[in-house]
């Protein structure tokens, strides 16, 4: 068992009257690759900040390994400096200060007192790493979109944090160098066993890359991953509650809520067939599958459209018993119960 | 009927002048006499000089007779004469240094101040005050060393540099009794011939600038030189004092 | 007019004549102005950093507050200086009337409110994520502040040149609590005056003149420093 | 010193008796100044944005000169200005001298370099992007100029506010155009530095107090307008 | 057959002297979607501010209706304001003024002096549209990552340009909202009859969505479509030219190159078996099939994991035929030939 390296403890955040993030409890161990994911504005980005002391949450209590860190106050605060020396951020929307490539990445080295020699070696092996060998006297507003997101990228690497937070870093980064990115974090938690949590909303990427999916949605870690989640509205038809996804879907759900609200459909919990069968599930929708992925530990991710893109998760062997293929006709069929609604 | 706008006619004096307040008592029935208004510009002694040759005042009220010789000889004024004279007086710090109390030669003031090496702060401005101290010094065939402060500036700021250095220093009786109660400085020496300062007025020559107010400005001197006027600075006082003798009339 | 050509021309004269005394007089300007914009970017840079950064009760009231201080007349500062260093002022027994000093305090006085509000506007225009970037990197609340100065270097550079310009061209306090006194207190803006009140106007241009090329001299040599530090 | 006292005293009488002179001298102060920020803002602020802007040969060298005119002394412009529209000078036949307009321009040539310097290095601070932004929305050069100089409002108000103080407490300028004639051309600052020259130190206070107080309010003003219009 | 709405000729730009954009020619066709693809700093960027007229190239021509555009001396030109007011870009970085969403939404209207009542109107169908509804008082700086990607869109929406630049709109815009982004895409297009240039490192975006995609590479258009891009090194063995993808991949090229290089295999060049094949293409791998997924036009994209993951395009036809499906084992054969070297 590897060690807890990050805890939070009843974390809120609030903006005005809106509660944007609010976490009972949450702990990272230390080696891992966690991928953060869930809809714009669900808290990803404010939970990165708060964990990276970069912003103070109004209630709650982060831990570090396991001494509490009293970020309340100011944040010059020696202690909290130390700590925060030991992670580093990768912003969603990245800034690169006025100045040359080399500069920016020698930035948190210099600060480090890092002698000029390593400092040199290191963002050297950092541009070669993330593929802009030779871009070091380049300007900053020189760059493409890319190649900004990974000099910030790199700008994180030369300091070999233990805590490495990513906040979609590989947005605008082209698909070759998407590899590329996602081979540097496998590799430096591989090596150097840092700590790796990021956010995307490539799913995929998140599969391919983290030991723990953690699904944010307004502002609360749920269980389940995000897949399948719409937006729709609640409405009442015979007596009974539906969830109006687009003009010709609708979900039978049980729930007290009305009006508009997030749906969601555990993968897990859709079962798929060849034939509509008669069962006490309440909602059954037939389409065809149009895509196909392998995926880690044996399972293999289904999308099939039945109006929309609904998502499912079987194991390989299931799907080479079934024999299905793209284009397979099936029906997938859950009950009322397992459409939890936010 | 509406009552014509007044012509407005401009002065150009001394700091030093308009600061004694003396101008606040001549002016008024002046301008009621002839409907106009006079516009006073308050410079420097040089200033004053130089915006009469400009042509841009109409008539000039100042006390440095050799400057105001140098102007009239150049044509660049007509018709000066004399007013008034005040009188400066020698003040110093109460301790005396130099033994001048009671001195009533101030040649003979000066010689002692220079002998003690006592502090002597000048205006260094080159306004009649200036002027007047130069040449007093010179008559007593001393040239000023280390113990001797160019100001640079106004009467009243000289008067706040010599009670800072606990100077020597001359001043004008007006300027003197406005400062009383600022610093303490004492008046050591006065009443001789020397410390005469005349005021003379004189219009702007109209013939070199055609668009002053030659006529208006003839008035003026004519005021100030009538009996009337030299009646109100004859009579003008300050806290009691009378600081002005007029002269244009005999 | 005749005297600008004549100031012109005695600006050449004096500037290649190397006379002693015009050179003493731009030697303490420069020194007492250069001093006082030194000690306002000590005081002003920091305190606008700060009011542009920190959120704190009375803000608004404060930025008013130096807003209008801008609008402080020299002369009413040297009055106040002068009241205090007086003589009979509270701290008469330190003698700084009519000293250097007292000017540098002065100039001090009325340039560090332009350095507080130009700083203050000049951090309020920097994107937030410059701060964040530094922090995350690791700097300590100090090496942002450093790391924010430095994306504003510009319109810093610009406050100070612009302390700079009012403290080396302002007269009134200069005036009240140097004194003018030649050959130790006297400096460029309160000769230029005397030689106006004296009447010698081509003469006051020259010294004017001089006083611009010096500005000059020291803009091109901000503008060199800065240019290499980019 | 006591005339400290004094001074906050007899500003406080000033103010509620409305004395009908102090208050002349108040408005003049207002109307001067106002107006050669006005004119000056109007010159400098597109001047300074363009510097900003484009490139062109010789910005370098135009930066460090407007840069140089910070530090322009109030008494040398009073001269310059004075040259031309002395009597004898080219601009004489207009009889310019020694009315409130004098003052105006040499308020306007002393402020307009410090506008032009400040919104310069406020322009230049502002992301590339947002000239981008509103070219591509579909604005015109100069729409988006604005919505540049909207971005930069803080910085740009903040030049104007330093110019307006410049404008407002100098007094080299508006003693040499305007000639501090009682009741046509006496302004706040050539009033003081007259009560000052008379030893009326309170006074002159008094009037300073009054000056900084009438600036409080002008910011008070613009505070207002600047948070209505964010 | 749609008429050309925009033409390029002999477009130029150098950036000191690297020249980052090199087209001979090009059309685009009213009413067409266009997706432009190519690695980090191939020039989608540029390409497309200098389509709006942001950027002016340093040679060539631009037109727009067939109509010159004399680009060359200021913008300020009526002719051309009114032509820039005809189409509008989506920042790839993109920048929200410092004011609230209504703000940013109604600039463009105001501009165009479209009246107040109108506005509104138009503002809320748009931020509906995008999935913002009631967005309109939030502040800019109070926005999502995703959030803000979705307004600038909405601002742009609002405008109803004939012709829309989106450099990668959907960057930072979650799953949920990426399908809405793509449907409004589509929509304005089928609508409005709007011509759509996109740019995006989603190469299944790029089909989804466009009828044409269009590749750049260091500058220039090439007419394949940068799937299996490759950058790795030239190398000389046994008199043989091989290019050295990884440690373990070599293949076998015909160059005259050496050094490090791009290199492209067009998916529709690689052929499919079960069998190895004895033959004169000189390329050949073994591989297993990873990933399925439908296009437009009967085509299966198919995944292989070959040491690398290399990507074929064929016919829904042969998929069914040849009995593929995920894990089949399969061959991948291809010329040295085939092998593209830039
Ligand atoms: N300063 C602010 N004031 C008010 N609300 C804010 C502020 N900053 C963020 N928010 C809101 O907080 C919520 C969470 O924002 P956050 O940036 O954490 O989302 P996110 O999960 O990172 O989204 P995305 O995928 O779009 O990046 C959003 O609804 C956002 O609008
Ligand atoms: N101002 C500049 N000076 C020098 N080089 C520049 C400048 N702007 C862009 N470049 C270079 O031009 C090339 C093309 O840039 P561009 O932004 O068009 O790429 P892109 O295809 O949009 O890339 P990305 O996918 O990363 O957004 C890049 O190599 C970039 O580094
Ligand atoms: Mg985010
Ligand atoms: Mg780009």
């Amino acid at each position: 068992m590897s060690e807890v390296i990050l805890e939070v403890k009843n974390i809120k955040k609030t903006y005005d009257t809106k509660t944007v993030l609010d976490i009972d409890y949450f702990s990272f161990s230390e080696g891992k690759v966690y991928a953060l994911v869930g809809p714009n504005g669900s808290g990803k980005t404010t939970f990165l900040n708060i964990l990276n002391l970069l912003d103070k949450p109004d209630e709650g209590q982060i831990f570090f390994w396991g001494q509490e860190i009293n970020n309340k106050e100011s944040n010059s605060n020696s202690d909290i400096l130390k700590i925060r020396r030991r992670m580093t951020l990768v912003n969603q929307d990245p800034f690169l200060f006025h100045s040359t490539v080399y500069d920016n990445l020698a930035y948190g080295l210099k600060i480090r007192g890092i002698p000029p020699q390593v400092q040199q070696e290191r963002i050297r092996g950092a541009l070669n790493k993330v593929g802009l060998p030779g871009f070091e006297n380049r300007k900053a507003y020189q760059l493409s979109g890319g190649e900004a997101q990974r000099v910030v990228i790199a700008r994180a690497l030369v300091l070999e944090p233990e805590i490495l937070f990513l906040d979609e870093p590989t947005a605008n980064v082209d698909q070759r160098h998407l590899e590329i990115v996602e081979k540097i974090i496998q590799k430096i938690n591989e090596e150097l066993k840092t700590t790796v949590i990021l956010t995307t909303h490539d799913l995929s990427q998140a599969y391919r890359l983290a030991e723990e999916v953690i699904s944010l949605l307004e502002g609360k870690i749920i269980r389940e991953v995000p897949e399948n989640i719409f937006r729709g509205e609640l409405i009442e038809e015979n007596g009974r509650k539906w969830f109006k996804v687009t003009e010709d879907l609708k979900l039978a759900v049980v729930t007290e809520k009305v009006g508009l609200a997030y749906l969601y459909i555990d993968p897990r919990d859709i079962i798929l067939s060849y034939q509509h069968f008669q069962s006490s599930a309440r909602n059954s929708f037939s389409g065809r599958i149009v895509k196909i992925a392998e995926q880690q530990n044996h399972l293999v991710r289904l999308e099939v459209e039945v109006g929309v893109r609904l998502i499912t998760i079987i194991t390989k062997e299931s799907f080479q018993k079934m024999g299905l293929n793209l284009g397979s006709k099936v029906y997938l069929t859950f009950k009322a119960s397992a459409v939890k609604i936010y | 009927i509406y009552a014509a706008e007044p012509v407005h006619l401009k002065l150009a004096t001394t700091t030093s002048t308009e600061n004694s307040g003396l101008l606040n008592v001549l002016l008024p029935p002046f301008e009621e006499l002839f409907n106009l208004k006079v516009d006073v510009i308050a410079v420097g002694t040089g200033a004053a000089i130089k915006l009469g040759e400009n042509g841009d005042a109409d008539v000039l009220l100042t006390h440095d007779p050799e400057a105001e010789d140098k102007f009239i000889q150049e044509g660049h004024g007509v018709n000066r004469r004399d007013v008034m004279y005040n009188d400066f007086i020698v003040l110093g710090p109460s301790s005396d240094p130099a033994k001048i109390k009671g001195i009533k030669d101030v040649v003979a003031a000066f010689t002692n101040i220079a002998k003690e090496q006592a502090f002597f702060v000048s205006r260094g401005d080159a306004s009649g005050t200036d002027v007047k101290e130069k040449k007093i010094w010179q008559i007593a065939g001393i040239k000023p060393e280390k113990w001797y402060l160019e100001a640079g500036q106004g009467m009243g700021a000289t008067l706040q540099i010599a009670e800072e250095k606990q100077a020597y220093v001359l001043c004008d009786r007006a300027t003197f009794l406005a400062y009383k109660d600022k610093i303490g400085l004492e008046i050591l020496c006065e009443g001789d011939p020397l410390l005469f300062n005349p005021y003379s007025i004189m219009a702007v020559n109209p013939a070199r600038y055609p668009e002053t107010k030659y006529i208006e400005a003839m008035e003026l001197i004519a005021w100030v030189t009538s009996v009337p006027g030299q009646k109100i600075i004859r009579e003008y006082q300050i806290e009691g004092e009378t600081l002005f003798t007029p002269v244009a009339i005999p | 007019m005749d005297f600008i050509s004549e100031g012109v021309q005695k600006a050449f004269q004096l500037f290649f004549s190397f006379d002693k005394e015009v050179f003493e007089i731009v030697l303490l300007s420069l020194r007492v102005s250069l001093s006082a914009i030194l000690l306002a970017s000590l005081l002003g840079v920091p305190l606008g950093f700060l009011m542009a950064i920190r959120d704190y009760w009375g803000k608004k009231f404060t930025i008013t507050l130096v807003n209008t201080l801008l609008a402080l007349p020299t002369v009413v500062v040297g009055l106040i200086i002068y009241s205090l260093i007086s003589r009979r002022g509270p701290l008469g027994t330190f003698g700084l009337l009519h000293t250097p000093s007292a000017m540098i305090i002065g100039q001090f006085v009325l340039v560090t409110p332009i350095i507080i509000a130009l700083t203050h506007s000049a951090v309020q225009g920097i994107d937030r994520r410059v701060r964040n970037t530094a922090l995350t990197l690791g700097a300590t609340e100090a090496q942002s502040a450093w790391a924010i100065l430095k994306e504003a270097r510009y319109a810093v550079l610009a406050a100070i040149i612009t302390g700079f310009g009012r403290a080396i061209a302002e007269v009134g306090a200069a005036m009240m609590l140097g004194g003018n006194i030649k050959g130790s207190t006297r400096v460029m803006t309160t000769a230029i005056s005397l030689e106006t009140s004296k009447g010698e106007f081509g003469f006051a241009l020259a010294l004017g003149f001089i006083l611009l090329l010096l500005a000059l001299g020291i803009n091109i040599l901000l503008h060199y420093f800065q240019s290499r530090s980019v």
